[in-house]
């Protein structure tokens, strides 16, 4: 193995400016590690060429069949020799975090000793699906450095067609707007998938992500398989005196026009005496108005989440956000926690039996129809799950007066469990 | 007759299309046409318009049952003669427009249409003629009648259209098939089927074209086939959505059908720009029994719908507008109507009804 | 031909109540006109069975091909002899009202006559495309009732695969939001493809509606292929002192309840002195508050119209609203009414070379593209005839820099014509 | 060592998966979990939070370069040691937040952070990190780099990642390939190739699985063929419209170009529900040159809308919110960018796009 460093004129470009530069870093580590000085050179090489010069491959640990993302260059001569011999090798190891991404310095540390011992050193903190990635290392190295890690207590991370890695929002660890144990359904989750994850071998891939609120700071309508948002289902809590605070610190127009306008149910009204009178039965739990006046409004005491499936991006049929299927899942008890369970277990299942190769759930959901899902996985059909009913009439509704049925059976039951 | 025509060279038509109305307008319409400048309603029926030149005039709003015999049509004339100096118009609803341009003629002229039993009304917030279609009166392929259906509800709704009591106007359709010539409504009653056509497999062959039937079918359940040594039709009966469309090019695709034939209310359907975007409508409810001769369930459910939207919406609201702020499930919850899986489109490009949010309601 | 009545219990229900009864004027019809008597036979026989009798047909005038719509009774007994001898026949005859439906007693008294003379008497004002309805000849009567009415002035309508009658609001002629001379836009179109209208030969229907503000009373944007809507692009006509009186009178919390909130575009705000000030590069020209406050607000000065290709009902891929395909057409001078005509016949030619048999013209522009249908039409793509812009990746921009110069020269060209 | 292990039996992994965060939480976090009660951002980049305890924490939001050697994640590991008790935790956006639960420890925490190069910022209304990917330095279908993209926009970007001077949040996100691992943002930033694949034919047999390849393209236009005597693959061009989606299960697909590989943006994709539901982005600008090391073009253009916006929107308006209040219309002219064809959407179900209204902005 060579221990050369190669010019780089471009990438010496991104070392000036204000942002830390990630070419400075590999450029300090490569002389430790002279796996980086081959990736520098090659990456100069796709910088002057425009083209990549990776190429995948199948390296795993013993047990699994993921979490690692191998790479080899593709930069060879005639003979099959490689410009960059230092960077034949270039994989990645995908490794769990805690959920929210919380860290000790302690284990952060530790993290790092071990990754120096094995591979590159290089860690990207974190990957977009939010793991934490180990840049750089050879097939040789990936068992020992994964039993280490393993050891210590961290596990690999999903890859190919099987249940990824999760994620949460910081929420209630840091967050006045959560209405939820974040971390606790997160990982309620993801650890019971953890076969799934492990061993690849759904139709295509699985995520969940956790946001404590409707702000869904973890994008989960957009990147998650299964998004669960925290929200409530009674009325929003108001310190009316914190509210006439508010009026009279930002002024009428200011809170008319922040607030009262940009409520997107047309749910508030700004009283005479600057207190605000809101319309919680049409409230849509958006959280602007609470965003805005955080000293003086809260979510509601009654708190839950709402569950939606098939976020994913653009492959195939175009992006999908998730949809909603369980829109108020109450959690007051362990057992309510479990239920969150419950149904990922059913549409999981339902996926790996029911969708194409390569489909995600939600295309799978667009191409059977939503009502045929629902009722495969056992969930009721509900009106918060449209956000308008059908406009088209074609559609067999032979069995109406069922449905019908169904649906004042489900409404009186409901009643009665209230009462 | 026919005969003696078809010996001697028949005339060939003057294609003159769409006459010229100027000279049917009412002589202050005409020379203050395009210089209006605002209206009110003095009451219920009547509208007041001003013009930039100071002139004005009085238009009454006058109930009809569109299907009009010659009798009723003269009165109109009579009246229009006798009050109104010789004019009048009809709206794309059907009602007619008697104008006068004296405040003095107005009252003479509403007592002379009351006498002959015409109803006033149909302006502003208020529910105004139904837009009706041909039914078994006249159309060659309905599952109900038309004009029944229309005069039933009217009788129902009859204060609804002297009066001025919704939040906004209100107008509602219906339609005697699904190919519902009566257009969108902000209620809107249209046949629903809920079976297949039943082939009469003996006419096919002689009556239609079986290329064309075939691509009439929105969802390709229609494949030719030789039954009982003729060529003619099959459905696959798991794809059909028995939408009716296979029925106009080829009768023999009997669609129609006494008991399974139902009727389906829908609501939201609203076209003019007002505050929102034109929106089409969205299914209420449907299974409804098509009971002749006043289809009282029907009906029960369209005042249902109605009264539950002037109680509850705010002024300016449309029935669609209503709904959007109150949220589908309160819909359900304050009319009592049942929610179903059918509520749910499963049509192509439908993704944009699902609610991919955490906008929600409770 | 027999002359008598028949029983029809389940019709006579229909002769109580308020409102006006058709059975009660066929009934009175019937008297004179024995085809009616048979014609409510034939009904009470639909009543009693929920089953339509009538079946179509092929029944013309010399020197067109459409305008009648042919109706023979189906109800006969083995021998062929119908049950409603006087109902064998019951034809409708598609006549064409003045532009706006406005009738002198004159004009409308000669129709009754004319009809009386020729046809069972029964008379719908108007169909849902707008045509006068003559409703109940036979087949004998056609071409001499038809010849009486062309004689006088007034001609058939469309059926079958044609343009159709048109309609316009009443607009000008007493109504104060009127954009446009609706009667002539009107007249203008349908008058020019008069050929198209009587010797049917387009792949299907084709109609023209013209409304002359966005209020839209003629439902152009949903059931016309053309649709003509008048519009504005200067400054809404503001008289501030007419605005402070409905203040004075309506109140400020109605006024802010009723206008300034429900504007869709945010452009409204209430001025402290109870003036209106109004935002008019957002403001969308819905209409709502010049409907609400009619005496202090009116459309502004520079008129014009917008057009709306596609609208139609169900049939086979669900209801289509028309799509926006001019923006904004002034209209100042008679070339630039003759502008409206020129678009139709180019839209109406290409659907014509181009749709499919049975296919509409929203149809054809969602199967081939917006894109396409404009380029072949000769008009420039405009943001306005979008929602948005694209979401969905999969599109090849090949010619992006021609198509960008394209846009920069129209750009110049209209800031040179604007200075 | 890779055979010494061969040889003796391997480890059975523990399958721990996700570990509890409790422990590596900051101690006044953990006490105060689901107590929180507001929060205020003292100054930019600092987060100020009180729980219904009366405890409070101030959080400081640490710019990264991500992809970190071993050198920067202990300096901050250094960091958080000595100013705020061993604790630190990372955002969905690669910022570090580093917590402290006494306001005298802020300043010193600030300046040491500054002192070792870290920009202080991404909170409220500023522009934080941008979310990227992976791009030449790792991926195996990159058609352009990501960490060099994100370094060189945030150099350009940094004073509205230290400032709170936008209407509100901007979240820009990059991706390497037209899959898109970044995600959505107000601001994406996107490979857009223009040409089909090359295909290397002589590869395909020996790498692809054509019938899955066939299976990828979203329009169909991939068919299995014949090429000089070997199994292979053909596009049909006309079809194609350049995704790159069968590069990844077929390498010897050529999608990336170095010329014809080119970068779009797109703005308005938004995923909090705070006032409207999320949206998609849209397209703004296609055919910008793909232009390492620094990529000028796209810089320039991302700072054009940005600053557009900046100057344009009202307070709390995300880029979508503030476009779709002015309309389209005016977006291409406030920030010059050119509208075209290629705008309008014509996927499946894209009628939804079109404007069937007669609400227009001039
Ligand atoms: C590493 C990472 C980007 C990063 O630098 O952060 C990444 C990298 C890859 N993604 Fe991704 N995706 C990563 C997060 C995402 C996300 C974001 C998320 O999870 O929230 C998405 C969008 C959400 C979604 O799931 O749709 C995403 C959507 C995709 C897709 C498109 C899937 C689709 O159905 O549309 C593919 C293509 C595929 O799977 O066939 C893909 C495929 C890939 C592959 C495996 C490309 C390939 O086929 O070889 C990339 C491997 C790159 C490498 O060299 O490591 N990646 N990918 C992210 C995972 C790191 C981690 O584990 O933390
Ligand atoms: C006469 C007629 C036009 C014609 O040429 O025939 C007409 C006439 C007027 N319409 Fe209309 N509209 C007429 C059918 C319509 C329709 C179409 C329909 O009825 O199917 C619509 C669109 C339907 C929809 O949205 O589904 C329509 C949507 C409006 C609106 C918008 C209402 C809204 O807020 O959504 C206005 C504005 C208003 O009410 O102030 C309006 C306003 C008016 C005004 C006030 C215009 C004026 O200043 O004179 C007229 C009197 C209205 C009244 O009844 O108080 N007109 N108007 C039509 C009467 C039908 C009838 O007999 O009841
Ligand atoms: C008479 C009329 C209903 C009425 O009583 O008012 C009517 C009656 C028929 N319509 Fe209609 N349509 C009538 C206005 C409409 C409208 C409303 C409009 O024009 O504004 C529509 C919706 C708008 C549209 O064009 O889509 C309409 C959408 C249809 C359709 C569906 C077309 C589609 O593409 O979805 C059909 C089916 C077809 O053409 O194949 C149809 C077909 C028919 C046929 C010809 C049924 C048939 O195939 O035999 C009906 C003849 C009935 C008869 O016995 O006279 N009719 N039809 C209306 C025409 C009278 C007139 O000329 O004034
Ligand atoms: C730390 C973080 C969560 C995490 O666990 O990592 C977070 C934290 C907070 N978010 Fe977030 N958001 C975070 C990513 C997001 C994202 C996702 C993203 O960045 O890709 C979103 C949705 C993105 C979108 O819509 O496209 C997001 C949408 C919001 C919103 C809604 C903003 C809006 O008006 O549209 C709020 C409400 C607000 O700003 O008041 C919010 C509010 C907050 C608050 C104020 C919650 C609180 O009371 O503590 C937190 C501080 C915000 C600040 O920066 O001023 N957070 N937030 C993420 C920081 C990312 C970063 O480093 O910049
Ligand atoms: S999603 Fe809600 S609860 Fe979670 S961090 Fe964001 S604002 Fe807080
Ligand atoms: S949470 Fe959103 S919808 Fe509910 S009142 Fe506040 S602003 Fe309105
Ligand atoms: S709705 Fe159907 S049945 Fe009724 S007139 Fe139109 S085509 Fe005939
Ligand atoms: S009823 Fe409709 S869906 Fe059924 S076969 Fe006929 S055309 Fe096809
Ligand atoms: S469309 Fe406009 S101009 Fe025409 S009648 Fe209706 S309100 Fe008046
Ligand atoms: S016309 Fe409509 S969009 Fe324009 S200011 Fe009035 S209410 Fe607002
Ligand atoms: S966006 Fe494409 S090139 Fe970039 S990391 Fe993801 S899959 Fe690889
Ligand atoms: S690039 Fe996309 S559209 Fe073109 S052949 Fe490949 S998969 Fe199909």
């Amino acid at each position: 193995m060579s221990d050369k460093t190669y010019d780089t004129p471009n990438l010496d470009e991104l070392e000036s400016g204000p942002w830390p530069s990630f070419v400075t870093g590999m450029k300090r580590q490569a002389q430790d590690k002279p796996m980086l000085a081959g990736v520098l050179g090659q990456l100069e090489q796709s910088y002057t060429d425009r083209k990549g010069y990776w190429k995948g491959g199948t390296i795993g640990v013993y047990g699994y069949g993921g979490g690692i993302i191998p790479r080899f260059t593709e930069l060879k001569d005639e003979q099959d020799n490689p410009h960059f011999p230092e960077a034949q090798e270039f994989h990645t190891m995908r490794i769990i975090p805690p959920a929210g991404m919380h860290y000790s310095t302690a284990l952060l540390r530790d993290i790092c000793d071990i990754w120096e011992r094995h591979g590159s050193g290089l860690i990207a903190l974190h990957g977009q699906t939010g793991d934490i990635m180990l840049q750089g290392i050879t097939a040789d190295s990936v068992q020992a450095c994964f039993d280490e890690l393993n050891e210590y207590g961290l596990d690999l991370g999903g890859a190919g067609p099987a249940v990824r890695t999760g994620m949460s929002c910081v929420g209630a660890a840091r967050c006045e707007h959560s209405c939820c144990n974040e971390q606790k359904i997160h990982r309620m989750l993801v650890n019971n998938f953890l076969d799934d994850m492990h061993r690849p071998s759904l139709p295509y891939k699985f995520k969940f992500k956790v946001s404590g609120c409707a702000n869904d700071c973890m994008n989960s309508i957009e990147r998650s398989d299964f998004a669960v948002i925290g929200t409530w289902r009674d009325e929003i809590q108001v310190d009316q005196a914190a509210v006439q605070d508010f009026v009279r610190r930002k002024g009428r127009k200011h809170t008319i026009d922040n607030v009262v306008t940009r409520c997107p149910s047309g749910s508030l009204s700004l009283n005479d005496d600057d207190t605000l009178e809101i319309d919680n039965r049409s409230c849509v739990r958006c959280m602007h108005c609470i965003n805005v006046m955080t000293e003086a409004l809260a979510p509601g005491e009654d708190r839950g989440v709402t569950i939606l499936v098939g976020g994913k991006r653009t492959l195939r049929i175009g992006d999908l956000f998730g949809t909603v299927v369980v829109p108020f899942l109450p959690l007051r008890s362990e057992q309510d926690y479990q239920r969150i369970l419950e149904i990922a277990q059913e549409i999981v299942e339902f996926f790996a039996e029911n969708a194409l190769e390569h489909e995600r759930v939600g295309e799978m959901i667009e191409r059977i129809g939503l009502a045929e899902f629902l009722e495969a996985i056992g969930l009721e059909a509900d009106p918060n799950m449209l956000k308008e009913p059908r406009s088209i009439s074609y559609v067999r509704t032979d069995d109406w007066d069922e449905e019908a049925e169904r649906w004042y059976r489900r409404q009186q039951m409901a009643s009665e469990q209230a009462s | 007759m026919a005969e003696a025509q078809a010996t001697q060279k028949p005339r060939s038509p003057i294609e003159s299309g769409t006459p010229d109305p100027f000279r049917h307008l009412h002589p202050t319409l005409r020379r203050n046409f395009g210089l209006w400048r605002s209206h009110d309603r003095p009451r219920p029926g009547v509208l007041h318009h001003t013009s930039h030149t100071g002139e004005e005039v009085w238009t009454v709003r006058v109930g009809t049952q569109r299907q009009m015999d010659l009798a009723t049509v003269r009165s109109l004339c009579d009246i229009a003669d006798e009050y109104a100096d010789g004019y009048l118009r009809f709206t794309i609803r059907s009602n007619a427009e008697i104008t006068v341009d004296d405040e003095a003629k107005l009252q003479p002229l509403i007592d002379a249409l009351q006498r002959a039993g015409f109803p006033i009304g149909g302006t502003g917030p208020s529910v105004t003629m139904i837009s009706h279609t041909q039914g078994w009166l006249h159309c060659d392929i309905p599952a109900t009648d038309a004009s029944g259906v229309v005069k039933a509800l009217m009788d129902e709704l009859h204060e609804e259209f002297i009066q001025e009591r919704m939040p906004n106007r209100v107008h509602i359709t219906t339609s005697c098939c699904q190919i519902n010539c009566g257009g969108q409504g902000d209620i809107a009653i249209n046949i629903q089927h809920t079976k297949p056509p039943k082939i009469q497999h003996d006419l096919v062959a002689h009556v239609c074209e079986r290329p064309s039937v075939v691509a009439r079918c929105p969802v390709a359940a229609i494949r030719p086939a030789v039954v009982n040594g003729q060529p003619s039709l099959e459905v696959d009966e798991s794809k059909c959505v028995a939408c009716g469309a296979c029925y106009p090019p080829c009768p023999p695709m009997q669609i129609n059908d006494p008991e399974h034939s139902k009727i389906a209310i829908w609501v939201g359907g609203n076209h003019a720009n007002a505050r929102g975007v034109p929106t089409f409508h969205k299914l209420a409810v449907a299974g409804l029994p098509n009971n002749p001769p006043r289809w009282p369930e029907v009906a029960e459910h369209v005042k249902r719908i109605l009264y539950t939207y002037r109680d509850n919406a705010r002024d300016y609201e449309r029935v669609g507008e209503w709904i959007e702020r109150i949220g589908w499930k309160r819909f359900f919850e304050l009319t009592g109507l049942p929610f179903t899986k059918h509520h749910i489109e499963n049509w192509k490009g439908s993704r944009y009804k699902l609610n991919t949010s955490a906008h929600l309601r409770f």
